[in-house]
């Protein structure tokens, strides 16, 4: 019961979706439609596991009073609060719960993309060191195509613009094919292994 | 020089966050106004607007939420100005539920307060309606009936500039600005293939090539793409706005990055020969 | 409240400080709260709870109840005596991934993508367009060739593995670049936010 | 298989098998009006991909079962994958933990399944040294299976004793309060050695620039294509696309997993020879083979 339910499961499901795209019957597709339904359901239970995992981790924390403890009971309670408000006072436009989340959550996220801006910039500095051909290809064509999309680019050169769509559009677009297509072989194999049972290493099987 | 090498090699990577912020800051508050071209489907946008008759009636589909501002913002405000100088009369909606408020705003800094124009005779926000292409479809037979009250809940009955109102044929020109699903590819395929109205739209850098087939084929007089289109059309417009400002800082940004690439290789190589 | 959130993940540049942390634990413990009613509320209410209750007029489904089942399987990990039930839902789950994302990947990344990339070589009166397509062919080509396993990256072969590579390369530094002026324009916006309509400096 | 193993297969069938079919005949029996009702259990334009399916599948079974028959199989090395090996050493040297990032994405993305599969390797790597194994996840339903395959990595290893279920964490859902979270344990837990692998997004850069200021060796490994340029630049090693799935059976040796490799490989053969033919023909102006791998 332990080890071949789920294998037998994992062999349906999967067999099941992938017939699903060869068969265009409707009452098939409804069903589809349905189980898929039943994986939405259960993802969502696992939020409830999500949530005692949290607890679980910061209380130990809170209890020993390890450092940054107090940041940790905060996170806790800033939880509480949002589910509180949430569950009780729907998640519409206008509750407590939608201000909250429109005042601290919206500028917060926002920010933390900005900060990419800058991250971009430091790694471009320290990476496009040009200590090998691979690393020389790397860095011109990192700098032809930032410059070439600027208005300074075309400036410079008056076909800069274009001259970086050719890049995107040919070389770029090769390396590219080629990733593409390999991924898509490795997630076939991958796919398959775990269809099939061959892979249960992420199951466990005592 | 030897030092200043060792310096920029072992450069504290806050150094270089100091320079971007500074890139971008400044041309900010001091413009430079690097010049560059105005593309064709830029230039498309801009002459399908100037060609609708002083006066006439456009629809202004503005499909956006916050997440997408600072590239679609500056075009809308670009857009707004044109239409104004050409006293056409703006009916405003959107098919995404954020997006209303966001409109009004737009609507009351440019027409109420820079153009002095009147709500409801010259301009109108319909506001939200949930649906996507159903509403546009919907739109086709009787926008009154599809938008039966406009955003600040007054009855389109009452409202002068909704007179005589009925469908897309009431209208001269459609002036999409999208950040997605429903947007630009729905209104083509909804409403500019059925009803044959001019269609122009203003989209996010990410969209823009998927939409630029329809340009081609002429289903779209014009095309803005992020805010380096904002950028161009805003030269059109005579205006200077989020979208050149922004062009300036994000040229300015990148000199500065290709700069400490530069700096970093000289300091590397330099340092190599040495042996150090 | 705004600016001063905005300004406490900004510090973290110079260094990580007790206002970054504190914006951090704020910020997991909302966004933790708030996707949880979200989900609540749109994934498990929705289809669950709206499906065998549903409104006035309309059949219930009680196929659902099975989705709902296996859930409770999810949370019986808290009892650790049958907490191997759990393993049921973990398995439908990952077997029906396993299917579905093996069918997208064939498509859109494998056939599509083999598709465009049979071109002919030779487009009689357009230079550029044969260029294009002959690098296009070859690049891809030797890129495949990078992604092989089975044998050693020596002699001819090794070559063209290693001009596969460059091409990775060119294909990397070209995105990044790309993405540059992505990033930065949110930045832009995010620099407006502060010193126009924040502080009023930009006029 | 006994006697136990096949009723059980037979159980299951039947239910599963019932399931399905009183659902469609309940739908037979009465089509929704008004809709179109589509009887046909075969789509018959996609029966090229059928096909391209049906090849590399039957060329990936047939090598792993050549595996399984003892056939020596040889599989060059791949640096990425070395690296792993390399960057758990190193930590274990230092007597510093580990961080494992399996990406943001849910179990219902197989790149993260992908990552669950390594990180059972990485964990049974792990359990003979006394060093802790840091699993930050973004969506809960990976919480389980991060838990699974850990606890089956360390109990390969004789070590089930050592397993720290407290040190696989759920965070938050939320993409950046998670890049956030995770950025602080880089920089107040010290880890030796990340590894990044599986589905990432904007947050790529966020994690391994982070990474990077704190001197840690980093893998990352990805097949999202927009990311994989920050992995590069910001990591010390970058499993490319197909070397993220490659890297399981890399890892573990088992022969049979080895032989799904080959297969993959000989299906590339296939697609680089599918390519050669069609380029010619298509020069040559003969257009009906590169009819047969269009999508419908």
């Amino acid at each position: 019961m332990r080890k071949e339910v789920p294998l037998i499961i994992t062999f349906l499901a999967g067999a099941f979706f992938i017939a699903d795209y060869f068969i265009p019957h409707t009452g098939f597709s409804d069903l589809a439609a349905k189980i898929n339904g039943w994986a939405i359901i259960v993802l969502a239970a696992s939020y409830i596991l999500g949530v005692l995992n949290i607890l679980r981790i910061n209380y130990g924390r809170v209890a020993k009073r390890e450092k940054d403890w107090i940041l940790k009971l905060i996170l806790v309670l800033c939880m509480f609060f949002m589910l509180g408000a949430g569950i009780f006072g729907g998640i519409t436009e206008g509750t407590l719960f939608d201000w909250f989340f429109v005042n601290t959550f919206t500028p917060m996220q926002a920010t933390m993309f900005a900060l990419l801006a800058f991250y971009i910039a430091s790694a471009a500095f320290r990476a496009f060191r040009v200590r090998t051909v691979q690393a020389a290809l790397l860095a011109i064509t990192a700098v032809l195509v930032m410059i070439g999309r600027v208005p300074i680019g075309e400036t410079i050169w008056k076909s800069f613009p274009d001259f970086t769509e050719w890049i995107m559009n040919v070389p770029q677009l090769a390396g590219k094919r080629a990733i593409l297509i390999g991924a898509a072989l490795g997630a076939i194999a991958t796919g398959l292994k775990v269809i099939t049972g061959l892979e249960r290493t992420y199951m466990g099987q005592d | 020089m030897q030092k200043f090498f060792e310096f920029i090699n072992q450069l504290d990577r806050r150094i270089i966050f100091i320079f971007v912020a500074l890139a971008i800051i400044l041309p900010l508050l001091f413009p430079l106004n690097i010049k560059f071209t105005v593309t064709e489907p830029v230039r498309g946008f801009y002459e399908a607007i100037d060609k609708v008759p002083n006066g006439s009636k456009v629809l202004f589909a503005c499909d956006f939420e916050p997440g997408s501002l600072p590239e679609l913002y500056p075009m809308t405000y670009a857009a707004l100005e044109q239409m104004l100088k050409k006293d056409l009369k703006i009916i405003a909606l959107s098919l995404w539920p954020a997006g209303p408020p966001l409109v009004e705003k737009a609507l009351t800094d440019m027409a109420q307060n820079e153009f002095k124009r009147k709500y409801g005779v010259d301009y109108v926000n319909l506001g939200f309606k949930e649906g996507r292409e159903v509403v546009m479809v919907s739109m086709g037979s009787s926008i009154p009936n599809t938008f039966p009250q406009d955003y600040r809940g007054t009855k389109v009955s009452q409202i002068p500039i909704m007179q005589g109102v009925n469908n897309f044929k009431d209208v001269k020109l459609i002036v999409n600005i999208s950040a997605g699903y429903p947007g630009t590819k729905e209104w083509v395929q909804q409403v500019q293939a059925r009803y044959n109205i001019g269609l122009v739209s203003g989209c996010t850098a990410v969209s823009a090539p998927e939409y630029y087939p329809y340009y081609q084929s002429k289903q779209l007089l014009g095309l803005l793409g992020g805010m380096k289109g904002a950028a161009e059309y805003e030269i059109l417009v005579n205006r200077i706005g989020l979208g050149r400002r922004g062009m300036d800082a994000q040229s300015m940004a990148h000199v500065i990055i290709f700069l400490f690439i530069l700096l970093g290789n000289l300091a590397y190589f330099s340092l190599k020969k040495k042996g150090t | 409240m705004g600016a001063f959130l905005t300004l406490g993940i900004i510090s973290f540049l110079y260094k990580d400080n007790p206002w970054y942390k504190f914006c951090e634990a704020l910020f997991v413990g909302i966004s933790a709260g708030y996707w949880f009613c979200t989900v609540f509320w749109s994934q498990f209410v929705a289809k669950l709870w709206d499906n065998i209750y549903p409104t006035a007029g309309q059949p219930r489904q009680y196929v659902y109840l099975v989705g709902g089942i296996l859930g409770l399987m999810m949370l019986l990990r808290l009892v650790p005596k049958i907490g191997w039930f759990s393993r049921w839902p973990l398995a439908f789950v990952v077997g029906g991934t396993a299917g579905a994302y093996l069918i997208g990947y064939a498509l859109s990344n494998g056939m599509k993508q083999v598709k465009s990339t049979i071109l002919p070589l030779w487009v009689s009166g357009n230079l550029n367009a044969t260029v294009g397509n002959i690098i296009l062919v070859v690049g891809t080509f030797c890129g495949l060739i990078y992604f092989f396993f089975s044998k050693e990256q020596k002699g001819t072969y090794g070559k063209v593995a290693k001009l596969g590579i460059f091409f990775l390369m060119i294909t990397f530094g070209a995105s990044f670049g790309y993405t540059v002026m992505a990033r930065m324009s949110l930045l832009i916006g995010r620099m407006d936010f502060l010193f126009g309509t924040w502080l009023g400096l930009i006029k | 298989m006994n006697n136990r193993k096949i009723s059980l297969v037979i159980l299951i069938s039947a239910i599963w098998l019932t399931l399905c079919s009183q659902i469609l005949l309940a739908q037979e029996a009465a089509p929704p009006t008004g809709t179109k009702f589509d009887y046909h259990w075969f789509d018959t334009n996609r029966l090229n991909v059928f096909i391209t399916l049906a090849i590399v599948f039957s060329a990936i079974l047939w090598f792993i079962a050549r595996a399984k028959k003892g056939k020596s199989l040889f599989i060059r090395r791949i640096a990425g994958l070395d690296a792993i090996e390399e960057a758990v050493g190193r930590a274990t040297e230092m007597g510093k933990s580990v961080l494992y990032i399996p990406g943001i994405h849910d179990m219902n993305d197989i790149q993260t399944v992908a990552s669950m599969i390594i990180l059972g390797n990485v964990a049974k790597t792990i359990a003979r040294y006394d060093i802790p194994l840091i699993v930050p996840i973004r969506q809960p339903f990976v919480v389980p299976v991060a838990e699974e395959a850990v606890r089956q990595g360390y109990l390969s290893a004789g070590r089930p004793d050592a397993f720290m279920k407290d040190n696989i964490r759920f965070i938050s859902d939320e993409q950046f309060a998670y890049a956030a979270a995770v950025n602080g344990i880089m920089l107040r837990e010290r880890p030796a050695a990340n590894l990044l692998l599986g589905s990432f997004y904007a947050e790529s850069l966020l994690l391994a620039e982070t990474g990077a200021s704190t001197g840690a060796i980093q893998v990352a490994g990805t097949a999202n294509i927009h990311q994989l340029p920050f992995f590069v630049v910001a990591c010390d090693y970058t499993l490319i696309g197909e070397e993220l799935f490659a890297a399981s059976a890399y890892l573990s040796r088992e022969p049979k997993l080895l032989g799904s490799l080959k297969g993959s490989d000989l299906a590339k053969a296939l697609i680089v020879l599918a390519i050669i033919i069609g380029t010619i023909l298509e020069t040559i102006g003969v257009k009906w083979f590169t009819k047969l791998f269009v999508v419908q």
